[in-house]
């Protein structure tokens, strides 16, 4: 099909779904909505996959948008995203039929097809108003998707506030970055901008502007306060929309505008995009680590893997600044595959998490535990996509950060200083992001789904319905396609690599069983792994089944009486250690109340403990903003306090600098 | 032909294993003036777990069953494809050191998620350590294989192996050494050895690895202590293959292969014996501590790359 | 005749500074019929000067309108209320003198591109019309009843026209109607304001009036 | 270090020879005993007993028994003492953790029938009546070789 | 076109409201009379949208020398007959609800019922003036009729703001007078023939006298700077709109103020050929950035919504005189869109924020909650209104903010660019901060007699069409609106070469 009745597809299916929605009663309008949200979402794959498979588009529509047009281009990098959107979307869309039956309100249920329109047409975008309108739309729509459940909880609105200010403060930065480009370039069209001739000063102006910006949806530390606030108040499949498929189109902004537009540039940029990627991923997994909360858990998580894909971008155009093509398309390679494994592995996490929370109404894995049993199935696909997010083999996760290592560490022979301490760090950075994330996501799974249930609600718990485990089923199978054959996607990520002039370099990977790297001595093989972890356990599983017959027992409590659940340990302590081992950068907040009997003060009746770990980036950087808006506010109110002189006197004060003005500059 | 090879490796390595554990036990025991128990008693204790009736803590899962497959086949991966007694190996593609790294790790957070499972306060202690020590141990090895790696282009252990032996010098220099010391703390923090962990204590609140499988019994038990003494067997075996790289076959010859399985079985029961003895001189660390040895490793970690960058 | 420009403006002139000056309220209405003569003076010197049948109407007009329909109008507001005095302005009278002087000298210093346009006699008079306007807005700014804001409206109004008929001999004729209309206008809306603000506040104090702020 | 080195060397080994095997021990045990102590009410008296047979000395480990943390991971239960009310259910429900097949060695007189304490008010009994026992060791408190003795009946070596 | 065809077509826009007036004089406040004062402010829509086939390409419509529509004044007829149509179609209801809780009476109804459509006539008049005087009057005009207007409820709130608002209006636009008598003298000097002609002004634009013009332009900024809520005399705004019948609000947010802005521009074409452009932009840009802090640190600190909106309107002005001051073809265009997306938006605003008034009972921010669970559809409209007026697509602020932005930053003036983008952060936080707290969450518990304001008024409700509970006269005019600003932000047809048009009339390069 090609990629421009694909789009219109996407646009018609998206309007029908929206009125369907709107138009159908509470009973069946999450069937409309998710169908029609999994159809905008197979028009957006079938367009990507054209674009990856080398078709291009670009139509520009002058009638539409007032003071400029409409133009639509798309290429293999806008492909791989629309694919990557259209696949969430998908999933997301079986999910909701699901998840939101019977409940879903009617705003929300109307607003995902559009939202997912909107995601597929931002990379399909091809000048700046027009990318800027998409990119603003589709930041409305998710904000009122945030907002959905706004009547359930009262963070929901403060998660919107934040959520708003943080993603029109990048747009500012992007408006900005992008319309001095145009001006500067001479014409607003992605065509005109990546001819354009500037000066050096101008490009990295822009350059850090439009960074900021897209580095703020990405995710990016300092500006990803929003992001753990926003991904765990939306509903479900819209947590996972936002951090599996939106997320992404802020790497999808600084491919394109800094290696397509700007078509490279000096090294410090993708220094500073490494360095930003850097600092994300360790201080995402960092609070993701002793996060308590399951989806603020997956929203850190989220920085993190953005922060590694940045990471990986950074490096690679470092390299390629340097004229080293080889290890800058594999690194950006790596990044892309990490971004399809993290929209694969996010997507069903999300999912899964969404499952909990509509059996339990928890996200609280201190009151978790016990599902394993209750929703065998939710457990086991959650348990597939833990695995994939640890980076463990053989999830998905570990060929794409196996990529990102290969890159980093290839970059040695040969490099200068700058290089020679950056890719150390890096490896070290990408180590310990990875240990952490395995220790994340034990956390998650073995205290939210193992053991006994910790509360009644999480013991009172039902398998989710079918068109929500098909769903995950289907995120999964993508998390094990991606897993085994990552090398089948060489072609089309070369083909992404053909569009950023400065990096491409011939296709960075190859090979079908086993995944080999092309310019460097490198090669991994999933299949093997799988292969050999499966004939190994096979192996185990026949030679010891021999013997007495298991036995159930109680558990081994030493012999005490009771032992009830409340003694396990929950996610809490279980990050404990961690929490004290990075003491310096979480600050933990530590509560205890003591009750003291009635009788005696020497007597204690209950001991009530409470950890909270908030975000300390946050912590010291927004309260100052906030606190000098309020100043400004304040100090500004006093002109306007209701006396009718003063306001004169302002006036007259005015008209007496304005005619001693007229006078000086005469 | 390589495939014998494999084969040869694979039975090594499990039949060695517990006559490590063995041997090192009874290093200790006469270095504390008893008798010991011999070699093969890890092996006896082995061939009468196996005959145990397994249990399961009531409201575990599956995971509880599944975690001592998992850990021995993904070590058992791992000693099928690295270069222990031969470099040539028909699963080269699997032979990575990231991805031998990762598979420990797997079976690391299979014991972990048991651990979780079991629902006792002891199983999520260990997990949470465990979990936490494997963590912080992630850095330096990945960087330790870097020093190593950059000198060979690759972080394929094979390639790295055989580098050793056409340059024996180089295991001399100093990003070989730097890159031998950080390892050599996150094998014994990975094999749950002391400083770290103490594998003989009966006292719950110090334990680590044994907090996790409190609950295992008989052939469960028996699965997850072999597959330790596997482990701990693989991370001596490549810490010496790294680093001592003699005697290790690099073709399939049957003599070749003998060569390589003596040379391995030396190897081995030397460090063991040298770990072991050195084990009788030492304390446990607080837990809190653990983070500060791991870190020195980390810092020889990177001094180890970047010597291996600026004295180059 | 120049002579008697400059008379008629410096009576403009001071008849401004002693508003500032005065606190009854009706010396200060009696200051403004003064001040309405005065302008129609000065309109009917410059017919004179420029030979304008048109500018003897609107002298006649300004003189019918400044000193008698206005000020009438605000004698009946004084009537209504029972506060023949200003209270004590905002600036003291001392201060409001040396301001006046301050912004008498700020209109020389403005004006000069007017003057330096076509100097002649009556454009050298140009800043006395500046003047009024800003020691009207003075007014308006320190003094607290609402008749003295009125008056300070008016005062700069006055300065505006003074203005006109100096720079151009006015504007065209259906402007200054159009002018002088809303002018009145003004002026009734805000008696009934004051009638208003009487009823709903029990005084005409405008500082008094603040209930509506940030 | 160097102090704990010329220590080591001077001493020696202090385990004291073995005696001969007392004979093949159990079938399915072989060589490998994993021993949980379970004190169910004793004096400590046996606790020090047991003590110096796992020592250095008597050096309890050469013959195959290891003292173990869990009974999940023990063959032998060896209980001490008579059964108090408290330790009874405890005593229980470690036999019912020990996967089968197991063994229960009951160490010293009120172990085997209550000794001094017998029909005291907190009671519960000798440890044959709350849990099958295997193997009794007689003795107050018996000494380390008796114990090792019934250990290595048990391990055969 | 000229002649008798262009008479009709400039005299029908002020002779229809006019019209109504003189109805509502003599009858009263009737529902025919109310259908007439629409269908006056639909004429004048229709005109604005008749002239366009003459304006759009260049042309103009004259009618001897003192009415003329150009393209210029045809957006703004357009924005005056489509805001009036908004609020005097949604005022229907307001004046309804008036007189049924008592808070005006007969003779209150018929005033309203009068000023209103004079009100839109003297607006019309300032746009179709093609005399500076007659502009300057029309203006001065328009504060004389919404005086009363603005104290329409006569409760000490309203009289206050009124007496702020005549006595700053008056002063600030009397400023302007002087600015205009100078611009007179300036001319005469230069022999321009009929003096306050703009079309003669601007074909000698370039002989004016300098010195005297800068002075005149300065007089001419401070005093239509004050009808256009900008510092320095921006202070009656937030206590007239938050005190005005919401229609009239409406009205004066978002037809008033740009046709201030108007008189501005006109201005601004006159002073730029003869002045120093520095000393044009230099000005407009330190009242427009001023004007911006002010409302941005203001509504930081606001806890009243109709203040709020007050200030949301000085912010969106000060837009258009940042846009007026860099002053390419392309900004004008932008400003004059955003005028436009302005005053509808605006007029939503104002009026669904009357009809939460008249539930609440309350204009504190903080006493409102959870408006979304409650009244949806009022919610809905006023959560749509400041989405549109916060500039977020799919409305036409978010293209004429990227438009102004863009112009801003291709006139070379970027960091004017980014200190917009900056202070319009700050709008962005401080509004939707305050929105979230009274659209979001659930609503408190309340007693069921409390909210009985609506209910009150059952009597006239009962014989009206109603959507969820609101008027549907009410609820069809705001969405209309809504739709229109979604329309024009994302359809170029209806204004584009309207637009364009414009901009090269007022625009210079």
């Amino acid at each position: 099909m090609s990629i421009g009745w694909a789009l219109v597809g996407v646009l018609v299916i998206a309007g029908l779904g929206a009125l369907g929605a709107v138009a159908t009663g509470s009973r069946g309008r999450a069937l409309v909505a998710g169908v029609s949200t999994a159809g905008v979402g197979v028009f957006g794959v079938l367009a990507g996959v054209s674009a990856l498979g080398g078709e291009a588009f670009s139509k520009t529509i002058p009638q539409l948008l007032p003071l400029s047009e409409v133009t639509v281009t798309v290429d293999a990098l806008s492909g791989l995203f629309c694919a990557l959107i259209g696949g969430v979307a998908v999933i997301a869309g079986l999910y909701n039929i699901g998840y939101s039956d019977g409940h879903g309100s009617r705003t929300g249920q109307s607003l995902l097809p559009l939202f997912v329109a909107a995601m597929i047409l931002v990379p399909a975008a091809g000048n700046v108003t027009t990318f800027l309108v998409l990119w603003e739309v589709m930041a409305l729509v998710s904000l009122m998707l945030v907002l959905a459940e706004h009547r359930l909880r009262p963070s929901v609105r403060d998660a919107g506030v934040w959520y708003a200010a943080m993603t029109h403060a990048g747009l500012v930065a992007i408006l900005l970055g992008l319309v001095l480009f145009a001006s500067k370039a001479g014409g607003e069209s992605f065509t005109a901008l990546r001819d354009a001739d500037l000066s050096t000063t101008t490009r990295s102006v822009i350059f850090v502007l439009v960074f900021v910006g897209f580095g703020s949806k990405a995710g990016m530390v300092p500006l990803h306060v929003w992001l753990p606030r926003a991904h765990p108040e939306a509903p479900s499949p819209v947590s996972a929309l936002m951090s599996a498929a939106m997320v992404k189109l802020g790497l999808y902004g600084v491919l394109r505008v800094g290696l397509d537009l700007l078509g490279g540039g000096p090294r410090w940029w993708w220094l500073l995009v490494l360095v930003a990627g850097g600092v994300s991923a360790l201080f995402g997994v960092l609070q993701a680590s002793v996060a308590v909360d399951l989806k603020r858990l997956l929203g850190y998580s989220t920085t993190e893997n953005m922060g590694l894909i940045l990471l990986g971008v950074g490096a690679g155009g470092m390299f390629a600044a340097d004229g080293n093509r080889t290890l800058g398309s594999l690194l950006i390679a790596a990044g892309l595959l990490h971004a399809l494994n993290h929209a694969g592995f996010k997507t069903l996490l999300f999912l899964g998490a969404g499952s909990v929370l509509r059996a339990t109404g928890l996200r609280d894995l201190d009151r978790l535990g016990g599902l394993v049993s209750r929703m065998p199935a939710t457990t086991a696909l959650f348990g597939v996509g833990a695995l994939a997010a640890a980076a463990l083999p053989p999830g998905n996760g570990f060929v794409s950060e196996w990529l990102l290592l290969q890159g980093l560490i290839h970059g040695l022979p040969g490099a200068d200083a700058v290089v020679a301490v950056a890719m150390p760090l890096a490896v070290g950075v990408v180590a310990l992001t990875a240990g952490l994330g395995v220790a994340t996501f034990v956390k998650a799974f073995g205290t939210g789904f193992l053991a006994r249930p910790r509360s009644e609600e999480a013991a009172g718990a039902k398998e989710s319905p079918r068109t929500m485990r098909f769903a995950m089923l289907v995120a999964a199978a993508v998390c094990a396609g991606l897993a085994i054959s990552p090398a089948s996607l060489g072609p089309a990520l070369t083909r992404v690599l053909e569009a950023l002039p400065t990096v491409r370099d011939g296709s960075p990977l190859e090979g079908g069983v086993t995944l080999r790297l092309t310019g460097i001595a490198g090669s991994i093989s999933p299949v093997l792994i799988l292969a050999g972890l499966f004939v190994a356990g096979l192996l185990v599983v026949v030679l010891v089944r021999r013997g007495l017959p298991r036995r159930e027992s109680l558990v081994w409590g030493c012999g005490g009486t009771r032992l009830d659940p409340r003694m396990e340990y929950t996610a809490t302590s279980f990050a404990e250690p961690l929490t004290r081992v990075f003491d310096d950068v979480l600050r933990p907040e530590h509560d205890v109340d003591v009750t003291h009997h009635a009788e005696s003060q020497y007597l204690i009746e209950s001991v009530r403990y409470r950890q909270r770990v908030d975000d300390r980036v946050e912590a010291a950087l927004y309260p100052p903003v906030l606190a000098a808006g309020n100043k400004l506010g304040a100090v500004l109110s006093r002109l306007q306090n209701g006396s009718v002189h003063r306001y004169l006197a302002l006036g007259l004060g005015g008209l007496i600098v304005v005619l001693v003005v007229v006078g000086l500059t005469a | 032909m390589s495939t014998l090879g494999v084969v040869v490796q694979v039975v090594l390595l499990i039949v060695v294993a517990p006559y490590l554990v063995g041997v090192m036990r009874q290093v200790r025991a006469r270095l504390e003036g008893r008798a010991g128990a011999g070699a093969g008693q890890p092996w006896r204790d082995l061939r009468k777990l196996f005959r145990k009736e397994p249990m399961s803590p009531a409201g575990s899962s599956w995971v509880f069953v599944a975690a001592p497959a998992v850990l021995v086949a993904s070590t058992l991966v791992i000693a099928a494809v690295s270069p222990f007694v031969a470099t040539v190996s028909p699963l080269d593609g699997v032979a990575d050191l990231f991805a031998v790294v990762a598979l420990l790790l797997l079976g690391t957070v299979a014991l972990a998620l048991a651990g979780l499972d079991t629902g006792t306060a002891f199983g999520g202690m260990g997990a949470s350590r465990e979990m936490t020590v494997a963590a912080l141990a992630e850095p330096t090895i990945l960087l330790a294989g870097f020093a190593l790696s950059a000198r060979v282009g690759s972080t394929n252990l094979s390639a790295i192996v055989e580098r050793g032996q056409q340059s024996p010098g180089a295991v001399l220099s100093p990003a070989t050494l730097l890159a031998a010391v950080a390892l050599a703390v996150v094998v014994v923090a990975e094999a749950g050895r002391l400083p770290v962990d103490n594998p003989s204590t009966h006292l719950e609140l110090t334990m680590i690895h044994e907090a996790m499988v409190l609950e295992y019994a008989g052939r469960d038990l028996a699965l997850v202590e072999f597959a330790s003494a596997l482990r701990l067997t693989v991370l001596l075996g490549l810490w010496a293959n790294l680093f001592l790289p003699w005697g290790v076959a690099t073709t399939a010859s049957a003599p070749a292969l003998l060569l390589g399985v003596v040379a391995f079985v030396a190897k081995v029961a030397v460090l063991g014996a040298v770990l072991a003895a050195g084990e009788v001189f030492m304390a446990k660390l607080r837990l809190f501590r653990v983070p500060e040895l791991l870190a020195g490793s980390f810092l020889f970690g990177v001094l180890a790359v970047s010597s291996s960058f600026f004295l180059a | 005749m120049t002579q008697l420009l400059y008379l008629i403006c410096g009576g403009l002139l001071l008849s401004s500074v002693m508003v500032l000056w005065r606190r009854e309220l009706s010396a200060i209405v009696r200051l403004l019929v003064v001040q309405g003569v005065l302008l129609g003076a000065l309109a009917l010197v410059l017919a004179g000067r420029l030979d304008s049948v048109e500018l003897v109407v609107v002298a006649i007009g300004v003189v019918a309108l400044k000193a008698v329909l206005v000020p009438r109008i605000l004698r009946r507001v004084l009537r209504d209320g029972n506060e023949a005095r200003e209270t004590e302005p905002l600036v003291n009278v001392t201060a409001s003198i040396v301001a006046a002087a301050f912004l008498i000298l700020l209109a020389y210093a403005a004006s000069r591109p007017l003057v330096r346009l076509s100097p002649s006699a009556e454009t050298q008079a140009v800043p006395v019309g500046l003047a009024m306007v800003l020691l009207g807005f003075f007014v308006l700014v320190t003094r607290r009843r609402a008749l003295s804001q009125i008056v300070g409206f008016l005062l700069l109004d006055n300065g505006i026209a003074a203005t006109a008929f100096l720079i151009t001999g006015g504007v065209p004729g259906i402007v200054e109607l159009a002018v002088s209309l809303d002018v009145l206008l003004v002026v009734l809306v805000l008696q009934v304001l004051t009638a208003r603000l009487r009823t709903t506040f029990g005084g005409t104090d405008i500082d008094e009036l603040r209930e509506l702020h940030d | 270090m160097r102090q704990l080195l010329k220590k080591i060397r001077s001493t020696g080994r202090v385990a004291e020879p073995a005696p001969e095997r007392a004979g093949d021990g159990d079938v399915v045990l072989r060589g490998s005993v994993q021993v949980r102590h379970v004190d169910a009410g004793s004096c400590n008296g046996c606790e020090i007993e047991i003590g110096s047979a796992f020592g250095p000395v008597y050096d309890g480990e050469r013959y195959g028994a290891r003292l173990v943390a869990s009974p999940r991971h023990a063959d032998v239960l060896l209980v001490t003492g008579p059964v108090t009310r408290n330790m009874a259910e405890p005593l229980r429900k470690a036999y019912d953790a020990t996967p089968a097949p197991k063994r229960v060695v009951a160490v010293g007189d009120c172990a085997r029938d209550c000794g001094v304490f017998k029909g005291g008010y907190g009671v519960e009994g000798a440890v044959g009546d709350v849990i099958p026992v295997d193997v009794v060791v007689r003795g107050c408190p018996p000494e380390p070789p008796e114990i090792i003795e019934a250990l290595r009946g048990l391990t055969g070596r | 076109m000229t002649g008798t065809p262009a008479l009709l077509l400039t005299l029908a826009p002020i002779v229809a409201p006019i019209a109504a007036a003189a109805a509502a004089y003599l009858m009263g406040w009737r529902r025919p009379v109310a259908i007439a004062t629409v269908a006056a402010a639909a004429i004048v829509l229709i005109a604005g949208a008749w002239s366009a086939t003459w304006t759009a390409d260049g042309g103009e419509v004259a009618a001897g020398n003192w009415l003329r529509i150009d393209a210029l004044s045809g957006v703004m007829l357009i924005v005056i007959g489509a805001v009036g149509v908004v609020a005097t179609w949604a005022g229907i209801g307001y004046l309804d609800d008036e007189l049924a809780t008592g808070h005006t009476d007969v003779e209150g109804a018929r005033r309203y019922g009068v000023l209103v459509p004079l009100f839109l006539a003297a607006m019309v008049v300032a746009v179709l003036a093609n005399n500076l005087g007659l502009l300057w009057a029309a203006v001065e005009g328009t504060t004389i009729v919404t005086a009363f207007l603005v104290g329409h409820r006569r409760s000490r709130r309203s009289v206050e703001a009124s007496w702020k608002y005549v006595i700053i209006c008056s002063v600030g636009i009397a400023l302007a007078y002087l600015g205009t008598v100078l611009v007179n003298y300036a001319a005469e000097h230069a022999g321009v023939e009929g003096s306050l002609d703009w079309t003669q002004l601007v074909a000698h634009a370039s002989e004016l006298d300098p010195g005297v013009m800068r002075l005149a332009f300065a007089l001419l900024v401070v005093g239509f700077g004050t009808k256009a809520g900008l510092v320095p005399l921006h202070s009656w705004l937030p206590d007239a709109h938050s005190q005005a019948p919401a229609p009239v609000s409406a009205l004066m947010s978002g037809v008033l103020l740009p046709v201030a802005v108007y008189a501005l521009a006109r201005y601004r074409v006159i002073a730029v050929a003869g002045i120093d452009p520095g000393f044009v932009r230099g000005l407009l840009l330190a009242v427009g950035l001023a004007s911006l802090l002010l409302a941005a640190g203001l509504l930081l600190a606001q806890r009243d919504y109709k203040r709020l909106l007050a200030y949301s309107s000085i912010e969106h002005m000060a837009l258009a005189v940042v846009g007026l001051a860099i002053g390419t073809p392309l900004a004008i265009a932008a400003t004059l869109l955003h005028i436009v997306g302005h005053g509808l938006g605006k007029a939503v605003l104002f009026c669904s924020a009357g009809e939460i008034l008249a539930r609440e009972g309350t204009t504190r921010i903080d006493a409102v909650r959870g408006l979304f669970a409650r009244t949806p559809v009022l919610a809905g409209l006023f959560g749509a209104g400041l989405v549109a007026l916060l500039g977020l697509p799919p409305f036409s602020l978010f293209v004429s903010e990227i438009g102004l932005i863009r112009a801003m930053v291709g006139a070379g003036a970027w960091w004017v660019a980014a200190v917009v983008l900056l202070l319009l952060l700050v709008v962005f936080v401080a509004i939707s901060g305050k929105a979230a707290g009274i659209l979001l969450g659930d609503p408190p518990s309340r007693d069921p007699g409390v909210s009985a304001p609506a209910a009150g008024s059952s009597g006239v409700v009962g014989t009206v069409a109603t959507v969820a509970g609101l008027r549907a006269s009410t609820v069809v005019p705001l969405v209309g609106a809504l739709v229109a600003v979604a329309v024009l932000g994302i359809v170029d047809w209806p204004l584009g070469q309207l637009l364009h048009a414009a901009g090269q009339i007022v625009g210079t390069r």
